[in-house]
């Protein structure tokens, strides 16, 4: 049996390598915030997976504080960049 | 708190291959997700991830012991509307 | 015996789960994959709502369960009515 | 047999993800790409529960599932429906390929360290040593509202920049939609039920998973959601009070900080007999803020009339109808 812990920091790696490859290829703006997120996913995972503790102990509190405030600032920083983003194209139509 | 003596190992094991079918009934899903064609055909790709999320939820919560999983469920089928209706009320602006 | 009669009920649920999906999957058009899902959504979630609740012994997670189940049940609902309406709008937005 | 299960079920969960992460990420189709990516928030709430993070997947399923889909489903409207290709010269893409690379092989490295790290100070023992003087008896909400309450405000106030700076660049989006009526209907009985669902949330973040963002993220999606079945209706409230609404939740952590600091010497350093009390008041106060922060961002940019309600709110509503 491969242990779950490693199995699912791999997956973190892999995410946050897709991820990260597809943001600096995107040169559109919508894809390449998605691409973001998918690499942010995959740095929570890794957080998560190093704060899982076994199956019957309790996991660490800390990353998972500090991986709930990452997921709120992605969504502020995903809004602020969409409204950017929507402000340039108004004004590249002028 | 849940009846954790009565956890017997078959019922483990069946309670395991059930969440690994319904993953694949997930996954079957969500090839019509990626295949589309139509946004309407995707969405109700997502409908039945976020039905079937509820369902992996609540057998989670049995397995791991973890009662606050219930409340994820409770959260996740509140949201599925709010997506859904999201994605039906914003549609393309035709000219 | 509980522990057979939950098993039971959550296997014959994943029956319609996993059904709905091979009918999202294989089904021709829109209103006929939707008619597939809801199966999935209503019929399936229930079972398996139901094999947990026999599962859970707290009394108060069990009203959880059941509000979950009305919850996606209602969704389900309002959410195909949506998506229908919106895939017939486009269709006719097309001709 | 049991652990066999559990490790076909954590490798389904990965695959899954990875794909639908790759999907994402390299479809040219920007409908596919944003559905996959709502799927793989659903997928990623699964994961956290897996992974024993009930807190965050409580997060997820609002925010990676709920708002992060509504806020990208609404930028896409007007957005061409094809991604075009990257116009990147080989020799760049081949340098992107081998950075990515280069990252991935460091990261890898550090996780394999994190992972058999053994000894030195591990944070959790000490977080589950002093919870009895955090006033809560979550672990999580203890580490963001007492032990790490800097990080919170700090976070506070980037939700707070964000918004302003949506607030600043445009006017909202509008919706030339139809609603339904049995979308108004829904709408009746869904949004108290959101409401309440947010409230249970707050109040279980003391000793189960739950809290601010949580309860905050809910409640925004209720705003959305009313948004959304009554597209045309003019606002029914003041814009005053949504600023007011909008700075709430910092106002009163720096006030509270304040006060610790008069008190006890040190900035936001709670008093174990008043903990509980004033962290469930900063938690309120966050949520009501975070809420009307993400509905506003959802929104896209200023509602109509905001530069009026901030000269003269009275008169603002009687012109607005005509704009």
């Amino acid at each position: 049996m491969i242990s779950e812990q490693l199995l699912y920091s791999l997956a973190g790696i892999g995410l946050f390598g897709i991820g990260l490859r597809a943001t600096l290829l995107h040169h559109m703006l919508i894809p390449r915030l998605l691409a973001l997120n998918v690499c942010g996913a995959g740095v929570f995972l890794i957080f998560i997976t190093i704060a899982y503790a076994g199956a019957e102990s309790r996991p660490d509190a800390v990353p998972h504080a500090l991986v709930l405030t990452g997921i709120v600032v992605a969504v502020s920083a995903t809004a602020m960049s969409l409204a950017l983003g929507r402000r340039l194209e108004a004004l590249n139509d002028e | 708190m849940i009846s954790g003596s009565d956890l017997t190992p078959i019922l483990t094991i069946a309670l395991l291959v059930a969440l690994n079918l319904l993953l694949l009934s997930l996954f079957i899903g969500l090839i019509r997700a990626w295949l589309g064609p139509g946004v309407e055909d995707r969405f109700s790709a997502i409908l039945l991830v976020g039905t079937g999320g509820v369902a992996v939820l609540l057998l989670l919560a049995i397995l791991l012991q973890l009662e606050a999983l219930y409340d994820v469920a409770l959260v996740l089928a509140l949201l599925a509307v709010v997506g859904t209706v999201a994605l039906t009320q914003s549609e393309k602006s035709h000219d | 015996m509980t522990n057979i009669l939950a098993v039971l009920a959550i296997f014959s649920g994943l029956f319609f789960f996993l059904s709905g999906s091979i009918g999202l999957l294989r089904l021709p058009d829109i209103f006929t994959r939707l008619h597939a899902l809801a199966k999935a959504d209503n019929i399936g979630l229930a079972f398996i709502a139901l094999g947990v609740i026999m599962l859970e012994s707290d009394i108060l997670n069990n009203i959880k369960i059941v509000i979950i189940w009305l919850l996606v049940m209602a969704a389900s609902a309002i959410s195909s009515h949506l998506v229908a309406r919106h895939a017939l709008r486009e269709h006719r937005s097309d001709d | 047999m049991i652990e066999l299960l559990w490790s076909v079920f954590d490798l389904s969960l990965v695959l899954l993800l990875l794909a639908l992460a790759w999907g994402t990420c390299s479809t040219r189709d920007v409908m596919r790409a944003v559905t996959l990516f709502i799927a793989m928030g659903l997928l990623l709430a699964i994961i956290w529960a897996r992974l024993k993070a009930p807190d965050l997947a409580l997060a997820e399923a609002v925010i990676g599932a709920g708002i992060s889909g509504a806020l990208f489903l609404s930028a896409i409207k007007d957005y061409p429906s094809t991604i075009t290709v990257s116009h990147r010269t080989p020799v760049l893409q081949g340098l992107i390929n081998a950075f990515t690379l280069a990252l991935v092989i460091l990261m890898s490295w550090a996780v394999w360290h994190g992972l058999n790290m053994s000894d030195g100070i591990r944070l959790s023992d000490q977080v589950v040593a002093q919870a009895p003087v955090s006033g809560v008896s979550n672990p999580v909400t203890a580490v963001l509202l007492n032990f790490r309450a800097y990080d919170t405000l700090l976070e506070l106030a980037v939700v707070l920049t964000a918004v302003l700076t949506v607030l600043t660049l445009n006017d909202r989006r509008y919706s030339h939609v139809v609603s339904s009526p049995l979308l108004q209907g829904m709408t009746h009985w869904l949004v108290p039920l959101l409401v309440v669902t947010s409230g249970y949330l707050l109040w279980v973040g003391a000793h189960a998973p739950g809290g601010a963002f949580q309860a905050g993220a809910m409640l925004a999606a209720a705003m959305i959601l009313l948004q959304l079945a009554f597209p045309s209706r003019r606002q029914q409230f003041s814009l005053y009070l949504v600023r007011f609404l909008l700075v709430i939740g910092i106002f009163t952590f720096v006030v509270v900080g304040i006060w610790m600091l008069l008190l006890n010497d040190v900035f936001l350093a709670f008093d174990p007999d008043w903990a509980g009390t004033l962290i469930l008041i900063i938690e309120t106060m966050a949520t009501l803020s975070i809420a009307t922060a993400l509905a506003l961002a959802y929104l896209g940019g200023r509602p109509m009339g905001w530069e009026e309600g901030a000269r003269n709110n009275s008169a603002s509503t009687e012109n607005e109808g005509a704009g």
